[in-house]
């Protein structure tokens, strides 16, 4: 089921009424500087009101059943106002992970708290390098009771993780985690014995980062023993799309910021955007977005129509995504001059956000080469 | 809206399936298999381009007598009176099909000087020639652009001079396509000098086989020649050919200007298609050996990241049009990149081939590539430059404010 | 003259190995050893930047007592009176040594206002400030840009309202560097609001200990503090403090301007040398296990490239003023290819990074890049935008014309 | 030795003149659709008047014994021109190759010959992907009498040669070819039995190239046997720079044309050079030239001065200089509009040569790599 124009219009209003009183800059700029990165209150609202965090849960597990469409709105909006909130880490990645392990039990358990707002969740994958290659995967499970440690039916984590977003907040840990089998996806309580999360020095701080250290830590296998590298590639996959409107959110703010102060910022008795070079340079931004747009928006209903174009289509708009907001980051910086180089004014957290987004996922030096792969290249 | 959109879509649809087939896959191909022309400009002999005019008109017959020979105009004319969404779907939806290449006549004449000469031709002249052109028996050129005056149109100096009930034209136009195949021409002329630019300016409608009017081909840079320089030499014609007002032709012109568009999807189509096809681009790494270098490699990524993002961006202009919504900048967007995506290929490619794309080996689907190549410059300028566009982009869409009027300018404007 | 220019470079030679030490090679490192600071702001603890400044004034003393305070300068204030070819090709050889950075009295006070000073000001102020700043007792500071002007410098907005002998200043100005560490400032005020906005403005030397003025550090956003707001409330100047007419301070703000320069090589010194090291950026690349990577190395040999060629430009350009030639375009080339090229490297190293590059995991060389990336946007517009810089090269090189006056512009100019 | 300043200001414009004279656009024209591709009366003149082609032979051969640097200018005076004559190949291929076998006897025999302008020389390395990979070479060398071919102390080559340029018209032609020592330089006379030689199709008509078929050509070694990969990356070396020089008069000479149509040209009411757009793009086009110059001189020196720092400085020339012609080449049409992409305006000879100028030795897809090997990387 796919929302029509008008209810995505309605939806995207309701959302960005809610942030523009939420998440003011003024709000971000102090959570930014907060332990736990986010207002508790505010997710509480985010809930209530809006029902956003079971959006695209299906209704069997609690949610509202709609898909990537209409979350590709949200996030398109929690893009422009920089939310600081655990909603990419719960929604898109926990929660997909879990869908993405078909493991029924482990939807049923896990997924109506998620979608009732109850629990935050992250999902732990990179180690060291920050790497989604599965082969990089050195965290190791092992059954309890085998090697001795402990005992019972479950599992037993022990390892590092990095890039954790949100790692030091979440109710709900998943974790890539290699057995005999492979590697396997694991479910972590937060506060587990033998689990250690500490806050990680961001480039962009409205979106946390933990380090974990796994000291046999007690899980329970998501999916089927050696499924994890099959999940990754289906949540990859996914998170790019999610990630993609964030980008194309925020790279259309940029835009807007830009020609706004363009037209009304005056030198030499003319607006600046009077001038061509920095009408044009509106013009390439203009066309960035645009394409980047195109390219989220595009991909998110293939994915909610199931085509066999979408891995492709995920592809290219975690690409041109990338480009288009690191680019209209940038050059926002430039139409403002000196004044957009100040903390004070917020172009820098736009410009932190497009590249620690650009890179979240390993950036172009991965990301060309995973979408040739899609292409059959 | 949508509802009605969708009924149109399946009449059309049940027109072209009762007289066309579908096209094939452009992008489908073997190595090495057919012809491996990378053509942007046409340059066909004489002959075949004559053959190739016939089928034009044939075709445009056909649609016109089954009611899409012009589908935003009235109905005293032939037209079918619905709106140019209408008009713009009905294209996206033909470009599935196999059709005749209409673009010498629809390009220019139906598609500018139609709508031109419905909004300012006195009755005789739209009598004769809007059922002429629409049927297919009349194509129309455009005598606008001159050696002097290419972005800046309002500065033309072709004169012409009353002479009693006619006006004598002299003067030289360029960059006028298919003015070698066209019955009548929309000319530009300078008729008041003393007064500003804008203002002096009346606009005819000149018969092509008047004595006086010299048609050359102008040859581009391919060696090709697909435009022409038009030499007008004492051509006489009577003021009843005239359209709008005497010095009013400024706005004549711009009707024509305002009709120029871009059809949503025009990179899918056309003989070039090929050149941004990943298949193809794919299958020439690996006949040049080049297919596990990275650096290639990570570059044609970056290519087919513009590519399909475009075709994304077209998918949505296209599903717009079928809810009856007009598109926005979608389109012009969409044709600017539609150059820069050419000549990103182009480049690219001539990097695969080394020195294969600099002197012809006689290996297949290699040295042709140049053909496209050369033609990327004129991507970049054609229709409006790269600037122009930028410019058009950036106040129409985001309403940046226009260059003030300088001192030196003002004086010849209204 | 280039038998003079030897016999100079020679003398500073033997000057600076008389005082100091030659310069460590800035490249050469082993990877994981000392610091690894990417920082092109340097945001020092405030002690640290206090025995910075101790150390600068210290050495430009010595300098000055070995005729070398002011190459340019009259004799009568301590100069050498020699010409700007040698003062470049001084700095040129400095930057072969390890001396102190003396930036915080040079870039701004004896480059720019010292000249300021000695063309315009009355007699008893350049007595007493220039043997004073050039000794490296006073540090000076330029009070020009304001929020509301800042590429258009005539935009000035503080005002100065005549009061009996003195002139009593209100407004605020904005990146003003070494504003917390000056004895003077030149400010640009407006002195008649109804004159057209270049007629309208007056120079004063403000020394900073007057009441009224408040500095106040401005955050970049790098998150350190480098550049300044200075408020001026009700602070009184006597007349004898003004340089250049009443109303003439466009004429003072010009001399100002012109003797800003870019340095011969300046990539080469400065803390981010390394970020432009071929074997740093190769040390990097391994470390990252990318050393194979053929689409990154394709990248860092393109950046390399440009590396490499611009020192080859700065090469040529410290030969000219060697053989006694002032460099032609190639030092404004240099400085704006100085900027584009740590920019690439910021993206290109960020690239090679991946996840490392957004949040540190404690490994040595990589988190410690951001400082430079989140540098690199001021990198095009401190010092002349690029647009700005553009401009000048276009208009003063190649005599491309400035834009028209525009009839709203030409009101307020002269 | 180096000439001081103002005698290769002197040397610039006397070769200018010459240039000016002899080869205006009409003449480029008129050659460009002739057979031989060049009017072997003013290569006598510019011999006689300017004793050009002996320039950089050392004067015990019969040059005038000068280097790389007055080289550079002439040549990029030829750029600039876009002078066709058998030049480049003569002087910069054969002579070099000739000089870097340091084969003595093979000096005094061939170089005299070509420093007197009395031969015309190229050198034949590619084959059919025209690429300069010593591994590549397939062309075989066998003694003569060995396999029961001819007789006596000489070699007999057999195989392909592609992209030779001027290989039509040289008198001399050295050819790469394989013996069992590995690959090695051989002397051929033009009109050799067994050698035929016919034009390919160009994309730049003012550079002639030819295909070669070798069969059983009587032919004599230069150097030692085996010494050919060792020779071919001087000579690549050397050409690079030859030919950075070539490209970076070119693109001079684009700048300029723009410029000059910048300042003059006249839409809506102004010179177009006052637009932004154009002034800008003129600028960009500006740096790159600054630097290609730079990159092109200097890599001239360092290999006059025999500097260790020569080789990388040579494929930083060669890339920059690839770079800058394209760039300016491409701009200079845009910047002319319509005009610039007829056929009657001279912008397209400079685009096609600009273009087959960066592809002539490999073009980015190899180039790159090479430069880093330079440097160690």
């Amino acid at each position: 089921m796919i929302a029509d124009e008008s209810e995505l219009d309605e939806l995207r209003s309701a959302v960005r009424d809610f942030l523009e009183a939420k998440s003011p800059e003024e709000a971000v700029r102090k959570l930014m500087e907060s332990e736990p990165r986010y207002d508790p209150a505010v997710w509480a609202q985010l809930t209530e009101q809006l029902r956003l965090p079971g959006l695209a849960i299906p209704e069997e597990y609690g949610g509202d059943g709609f898909g990537p469409v209409e979350l590709g709105v949200v996030l398109e909006e929690m893009g422009r106002a920089l939310l600081c909130a655990p909603f990419f880490a719960t929604v898109v990645l926990a929660a997909q992970a879990v869908l993405a392990s078909g493991d029924a039990e482990a939807c049923a358990r896990l997924l109506p708290g998620i979608a009732a707002g109850a629990t935050t969740a992250t999902l732990a994958v990179a180690e060291n390098s920050g790497s989604w290659d599965p082969a990089l995967i050195s965290a190791r499970a092992v059954r309890d009771g085998e090697g001795g440690v402990g005992g019972g039916g479950g599992w037993r984590l022990t390892g590092r993780k990095g890039f954790v977003i949100d790692g030091t907040t979440a109710d709900l840990v998943l974790v890539v985690a290699r057995t005999v089998g492979g590697p396997s996806l694991f479910a972590v309580d937060g506060p587990a014995p033998g689990l250690t999360a500490e806050s990680m020095e961001t480039l962009d701080a409205t979106r946390a980062m933990a380090r974990l250290t796994l000291d046999a830590v007690p899980a329970t296998l998501i999916g089927s023993d050696g499924a994890g590298g099959r999940i990754m590639a289906k949540v990859l996959d996914y998170a790019s799309v999610a990630l993609a409107a964030e980008q194309s959110g925020g790279s259309r703010r940029c835009l807007e910021t830009a020609a706004e102060y363009a037209r009304t910022r005056h030198q030499f008795g003319r607006p600046i955007g009077s001038f061509q070079a920095v009408k044009h340079k509106c013009a390439d931004m203009l066309v960035q977005v645009e394409l980047a747009e195109a390219a989220s928006r595009e991909a998110a209903r293939l994915a909610a129509e199931g085509s066999p174009d979408y891995p492709v289509a995920a592809g290219v708009a975690h690409v041109a995504c990338s480009r288009a907001y690191m680019f209209t980051a940038m050059e926002n910086i430039q139409v403002h001059g000196g004044i957009g180089f100040t903390w004070e004014h917020p172009a820098h957290l736009y410009f932190r956000r497009a590249k620690s987004s650009q890179l979240l996922f390993g950036g172009p030096a991965v990301y060309s080469e995973r979408l040739l792969d899609r292409l059959g290249i | 809206m949508e509802h009605d959109m969708q009924a149109f879509a399946a009449e059309v649809r049940r027109f072209l399936d009762a007289h066309v087939a579908k096209a094939p896959d452009r992008t489908a191909f073997t190595w090495g298999e057919g012809d491996d022309s990378m053509a942007y400009f046409s340059s066909l002999p004489p002959e075949e381009e004559r053959e190739q005019v016939r089928r034009a008109r044939e075709w445009q017959r056909i649609r016109y007598e089954n009611g899409f020979g012009w589908i935003t105009g009235p109905p005293e004319y032939g037209g079918r009176g619905l709106t140019p969404v209408h008009d713009l779907l009905y294209d996206a939806i033909e470009s599935e099909y196999d059709v005749a290449d209409t673009g010498t006549l629809s390009v220019i004449g139906l598609g500018m000087i139609g709508p031109t000469i419905l909004a300012h031709a006195p009755q005789p002249l739209k009598d004769h020639w809007l059922p002429a052109m629409y049927r297919g028996d009349a194509i129309a050129c455009q005598l606008f652009s001159e050696p002097g005056a290419g972005s800046d149109l309002a500065s033309v100096t072709t004169r012409a001079v009353r002479d009693g009930e006619d006006w004598v034209l002299n003067g030289q136009k360029v960059w006028t396509s298919v003015a070698q195949h066209s019955q009548i021409g929309l000319a530009l002329t300078r008729t008041n000098p003393d007064a500003p630019k804008h203002r002096g300016i009346t606009a005819f409608l000149v018969p092509m086989d008047t004595p006086g009017v010299e048609v050359r081909p102008l040859r581009q840079m391919t060696g090709g020649a697909d435009f022409n320089e038009v030499f007008l030499t004492d051509v006489r014609i009577p003021d009843d050919h005239r359209l709008g007002e005497v010095d009013g032709g400024w706005t004549v012109a711009l009707t024509t200007l305002m009709n120029e568009r871009a059809t949503v999807g025009s990179e899918g189509a056309g003989p070039v298609a090929a050149a941004l096809s990943p298949d193809r681009l794919s299958a020439l790494m690996r006949a040049t050996w080049t297919w596990d270098d990275r650096a290639l490699r990570g570059r044609l990524a970056e290519l087919l990241v513009d590519v399909l993002a475009t075709e994304h961006l077209n998918a949505r202009a296209l599903r717009k049009l079928h809810a009856g919504v007009a598109p926005g900048p979608e389109m012009s967007v969409s044709k600017l990149l539609y150059g820069q995506n050419l000549t990103k290929a182009a480049h690219f490619v001539s990097d695969v081939l080394g020195p294969r794309a600099i002197a012809d080996t006689g290996q297949w689907g290699t040295y042709a590539w140049t053909e496209l190549l050369l033609a990327t410059p004129a991507l970049r300028i054609l229709g409006g430059t790269e600037e122009i566009m930028k410019n058009i982009l950036a106040e129409r869409v985001l309403g940046l404010p226009k260059e003030p009027v300088t001192t030196a300018a003002k004086e010849v404007r209204h």
